[in-house]
């Protein structure tokens, strides 16, 4: 199994569920995240105070997924995620050595 | 029609027994007592407190609780007697009402009860130091900001009070401060300014960026204390006539001219206007029309307002940003600043653009010169008088929490509450 | 001046034809009955609301505004009647006025039009199950909250109201309750404190913490209660006079003391004053002054204040701590003892420290008699029927929603809503 | 009693000067104005900004607040002037009071002191447009906003309050809004709704939910907007007399039914009632009572409620639903639609069920066809304008933020700010 | 080191963590998140706009222990976040390549 | 390539933003969690009804960095993090198998 973890615009969030549960990837869990990189921050101003905020409102995708829906999984998510600016975010897969379902017991790809 | 300059008259206790209270009159100062409050709870410590970083929402708050309840009892105590009955000098108020002695409900004072008087300057007195809370807000000890706060108010609010209303020597100068441009705007201001630089910065200010908290609390306060206003101005026309129609009016006029001055300053300088700024606007529009509202007409009002929105802006900027002062919530350029524009601009608004007349007999140049002196005056006593209270309890107990107390947030630290669990 | 007593006067019906409304009182009453609407909508409703989990939030709010929208009704088409027009005994009102018939327009009450004395009235019968929401809180099912309210309005709410206010018997034996110790606080407060046993604990209590979501929220709600109250006591001298102006002044004295004295146990008890202590002093302080706030002079208005902040706080720590009773947000505790606190120290208050007076006649020990009457006569009907009702409705429909339920939260389960998306 | 047609009488400039000011009702009148303020800063803007997703919620506060301070100079400029001197014809005012000019002190209309009638009217003035924000939400530009809504407040507010309230044409034929079906219920929804329909839909509407971000939020705003309306409606019988406590009383009854009557609809149609249903229901009974607020009796006004409830519930399914127009907080069916049903009731419910009587000599059938009319009259010219006015504007300047922006979301973009760091 | 990921429903929390206390876990951090799997959302309703909201409020618990410990923490977490329904979750297990204690500098298992 | 993960005190975050961002480490996702540990947390008190707070406030750093990078990266944050007091959080170290830049396709060090 790997964990798949996307960071992406916020805004993007429902598509890519949606073209997730097209191939099949059935659950996730998402966290609202603050992104730093190249994308640009904007400037807030409160009676002249003024305040460069450089971090951006992200949403983090995590997915465990079976070996062979790896590619998938990330093909759905690029497609549905990708707007053509600076700032869509990442993918990064890692290795998951075992998991298991809290209300049966089920481990290994049984538990996703 | 009853003249503008009620307040003065009430100070001849003789006149206050003789009249009965008149309903109507009544009506509208136990409505224009209840809208003054509202501008402190919740108004003004939600206008604050959404200004302040979450994690000390609410030391603000409960700040402005405890000011209104300790201020209330204090008044009753001496703050009245001392503010408002006649004194051996023109420097401060008689024992008379010490603890409201010889007031009985019947007591009249002008055409209202004696106990709606007392009521409605006593929101006066709960408002005036709940202000200063913006200058040290985040930082002090709220034992420490008890002990000032009561000294502060027997020392310095109460002793102007009765140089401005209650017949002392500024009064018998003919200074001209309509609903509190001197009593409550200018102390308040000084007082924060004090505050701010003798605790000094937050940790981090001006680098580490402090950006509020919750602007629609702050906005939801600043809504309140437009509309409290009203009670604040026309019911210091102490009664339901045509002063209190008109100071209702120019108030309103101030409060809109503030916000579309500001407003238009931000567009111009920062090419967006923000709703911090219109309500900062807004809050200096009334202040600095606060004092002239029994005098200005609506075209002065508006000329008020529009300066307010200027001056203010500009005088904010050259305190954060030039004098790096942490004036946390801006008190003294927005309020001290608009206290005394306003107080100014009544020895030339009064007697031009429809205002409604200075005394027989006393030029714009001789008002002005009065108005120098009392606004001199109060920024004087007020900043000294602050000074050392500040310092001697600084010595006794000590002002601020320490570092790590600081970096955790008062609310944690000195109630031991959190302010949101969402 | 006139009398304190004017309730009882008003009671009688040929005195309320004849009079014509006079614009000052009416003015004073037309406001009073916004103030007293603010205090429940939104005021009390943030109170609460603010007290309990985020995922409850809007079923308080709902409550409050569901209760508010059923008693106006009831109330027009029945309890008004019942309550205040002259019945066929000393126990439950008549029926000239159901659905308001026989009122027009002219119709006089007083010194103001009969529809204001109506709507002034209604809004009393709207705090009053109002506040028993806090008994409930957070477990109730919204359907049996619904019925529970209605039939306890009607037999609970209207009876005591006439006894005490109507011209029933405990208005004839002299008893004294000004704006509403009996009538509103011992109610709402027996009224929560039976809801809170017979729907039993919170799933959780009181092991697992439930830390207010949103303090902030519950001290806007605490400063909305204090401004409005000024209508609930002051407006219950049916005038603009000298009464209304000394009832106000007690009452916010009864205010500032009570938040002092909460804040002072606190501070002597835990090390630390909180937020929410100093706002629940401040109602546990409007709550015992409001039965003595048209007998007492401001001396006893701060003793009352001050001994209202010791005795519901130790009062609130023997129902949640020893006796573990989940008045989810303390109403017996604060409102019911409080009430009742302050019905006994009118017959102690009324004639010392700057008290109004007995009437003719009674002395303090004989005063105190019908106050004990009063208040044991109001603690018994309202305790039994509350049960009856609550075991009745529990049996028809079923008074609490299910442990899944309660865990999800009552908004997304009874209304399919969240109170916050951030 | 004086007439309820007051507003009428008030036009005969000649009145203006003879009379003096009465306290009590001057009294009430500076209560009202305050209150009707109030349900625009804070109450509307909470109300509204609850309602918008949290990146907008500012915008919502900033539109507000900007256009209460552009429209109070606008008013006092020509805008009172227009809309309440004797004109040179029936369709718009003249120019007597253009800059408040030849108004003293001294001035009175009716029974007060006429700068508080410009300040009462001025804050209906305010409301309107605001009102309108909701069909334009969370996508118009501000600069666009600001030039729209003062262009929108002379070309179709004040001519339609001449009309109605000044003296104009519908006056004269006998039409009867008493506190603003038509001039302002009317107008602010087929405002909203042509601004929702030139602006088009927001991004994603309908497809993608957008849930209120704070209805907690929400529901402070309409709490503050039942206890303003009582300004409002009581407010338009311009003096504190019976007419107003009548006025008070069914307009608080309007608001109880139509909470009880939408709650019953969503329970009876989804299964569960809801907050957000609760206070619609109230915004749209007391929108519907609010022209026949002085002619309806109290039974009249729980048909008018219940009708409220259901006919603008279904209206906002209509919109929303089948048409998918995006007038994004449903102005257009809970406003316009219940100005629409109140000021027909009127013809029904005047001389029925308690009510005070249509003018001599008027059958139900001739004042339902004169109401009609001047529906007809509002909707046709305010349609027609405020479409132009949009057109025009879009042409020139842009109506709308780009779809990036819309996004990101107006706070930062327009305002460089953001609602909460919490 | 093993980094023990659980994904709880949140009003178990105060359970799992007393229950890994007693293990001799003494140290995780958590995160709210927002899960998306078998458990059924539920709606929302605004003036007649339905919103079914399949997101539900998740409790992520993050648990670095050594080798030894993994089985008992797993053990721990799964008895004490059980309730036996749909949307109970998941646990996943990942390698730690090494662990520091930004205090002290110590690394490895003595950082935990 | 390597996920750096670092749990700090929420107030030196701006620290360690500015440090990394001195080493070369130009994007990183930060996440608002809760967490357990050695530091005590605080007392909460309403109307005498005590409530001991376990969890403190901390602030997750999660950055992905070439293999080369790893050292300099934890060096960085460890000093702009450390105040020598407890709590001050950890430092754990886990394997990225793979790296997508959403936005371009890019993989790999590429990525980041
Ligand atoms: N090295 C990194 N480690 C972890 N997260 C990163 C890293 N670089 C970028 N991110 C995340 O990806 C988001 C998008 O990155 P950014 O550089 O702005 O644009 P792009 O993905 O288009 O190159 C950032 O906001 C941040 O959350
Ligand atoms: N494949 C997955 N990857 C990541 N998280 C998942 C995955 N499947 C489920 N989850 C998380 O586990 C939670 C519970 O899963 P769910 O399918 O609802 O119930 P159960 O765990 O009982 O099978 C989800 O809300 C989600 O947070
Ligand atoms: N075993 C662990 N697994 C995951 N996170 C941990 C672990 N131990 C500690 N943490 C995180 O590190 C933070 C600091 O740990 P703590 O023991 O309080 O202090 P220190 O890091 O100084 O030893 C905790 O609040 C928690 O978020």
């Amino acid at each position: 199994m790997k964990l798949v973890t996307a960071i992406i615009k916020p805004f993007r969030l429902d598509d890519v569920r949606n073209a997730l549960s097209e191939v099949g990837v059935s659950g996730m869990t998402v966290t609202e995240v603050k992104g730093f990189g190249r994308q640009r921050g904007h400037t807030e101003l409160y009676r002249g105070a003024e305040y460069v905020v450089d971090f951006l409102p992200k949403s983090k995708i995590e997915i465990a997924v079976a070996y062979d829906m790896v590619e998938q999984a990330i093909e759905a998510i690029i497609n549905a995620a990708r707007t053509g600016k600076v700032g869509d975010g990442k993918v990064f897969v890692t290795a998951i050595e075992q998991a298991l379902r809290i209300r049966t017991g089920e481990f290994g790809d049984n538990a996703l | 029609m009853r003249p503008v300059f009620v307040l003065a008259l009430l100070c001849l206790p003789q006149l206050a027994v003789a009249d009965e209270a008149v309903s109507g009159d009544t009506a509208w100062m136990l409505t224009a007592t209840a809208l003054v409050l509202f501008m402190t709870l919740p108004g003004l410590a939600l206008f604050y407190a959404g200004l302040v970083r979450a994690k000390n929402v609410l030391s603000v708050l409960m700040q402005c609780f405890a000011i209104a309840a300790v201020v209330s009892i204090l008044w009753v105590i001496a703050g009245y007697s001392l503010s408002f009955t006649e004194g051996s000098g023109p420097f401060i108020g008689g024992f008379s009402r010490i603890m409201l002695s010889g007031m009985t409900i019947d007591s009249v004072r002008g055409s209202m009860p004696e106990s709606v008087f007392v009521m409605f300057q006593m929101t006066f007195a709960i408002i005036t130091p709940a202000l200063i809370v913006g200058g040290f807000a985040e930082r002090m000890r709220f034992s420490a900001m008890l002990v000032f706060i009561s000294l502060w108010l027997m020392l310095v609010y109460v002793p102007v009070t009765y140089w401005v209303w209650g017949g002392g020597w500024l009064a018998q100068m003919g200074f001209r401060d309509f609903a509190g441009g001197a009593v409550v705007h200018i102390n308040a201001g000084i007082g924060a300014l004090i505050a701010a630089i003798v605790l000094g910065k937050r940790r981090g200010f001006p680098t580490t960026p402090m950006p509020p908290h919750n602007l629609p609390m702050t906005v939801t306060g600043a809504g309140m204390l437009w509309v409290g206003w009203f009670g604040f101005n026309a019911g210091s026309a102490l009664a339901a006539d045509n002063a209190a129609g008109m100071a209702m009016l120019v108030t309103h006029l101030g409060a809109a001219a503030g916000c579309v001055a500001w407003m238009s300053m931000e567009w111009l300088r920062f090419g967006k206007p923000s709703v911090l700024g219109i309500v900062t606007g807004m809050v200096a529009g009334l202040g600095t029309i606060t004092p002239a509202s029994g005098y200005v007409g609506p075209a002065g009002a508006l000329v008020i307002g529009l300066s307010a929105g200027i001056v203010c802006f500009w005088a904010t900027m050259l305190v954060k940003r030039t004098l790096k002062i942490d004036d946390s919530l801006d008190v003294m350029p927005v309020h001290g600043v608009g206290g005394i524009l306003g107080l100014i601009m009544i020895a030339f608004l009064s007697s031009t653009l429809g205002g409604l007349g200075l005394d027989e007999g006393v030029t714009m140049g001789q008002q002005f010169v009065i108005q120098m002196i009392g606004i001199s005056a109060t920024i004087a006593w007020c900043g000294v008088m602050s000074y050392l209270l500040l310092k001697l309890i600084d010595l006794v107990i000590g002002l601020r929490v320490d570092e790590d107390q600081e970096t955790e947030g008062l609310d944690i630290v000195l109630h031991e509450e959190r302010g949101y669990n969402l």
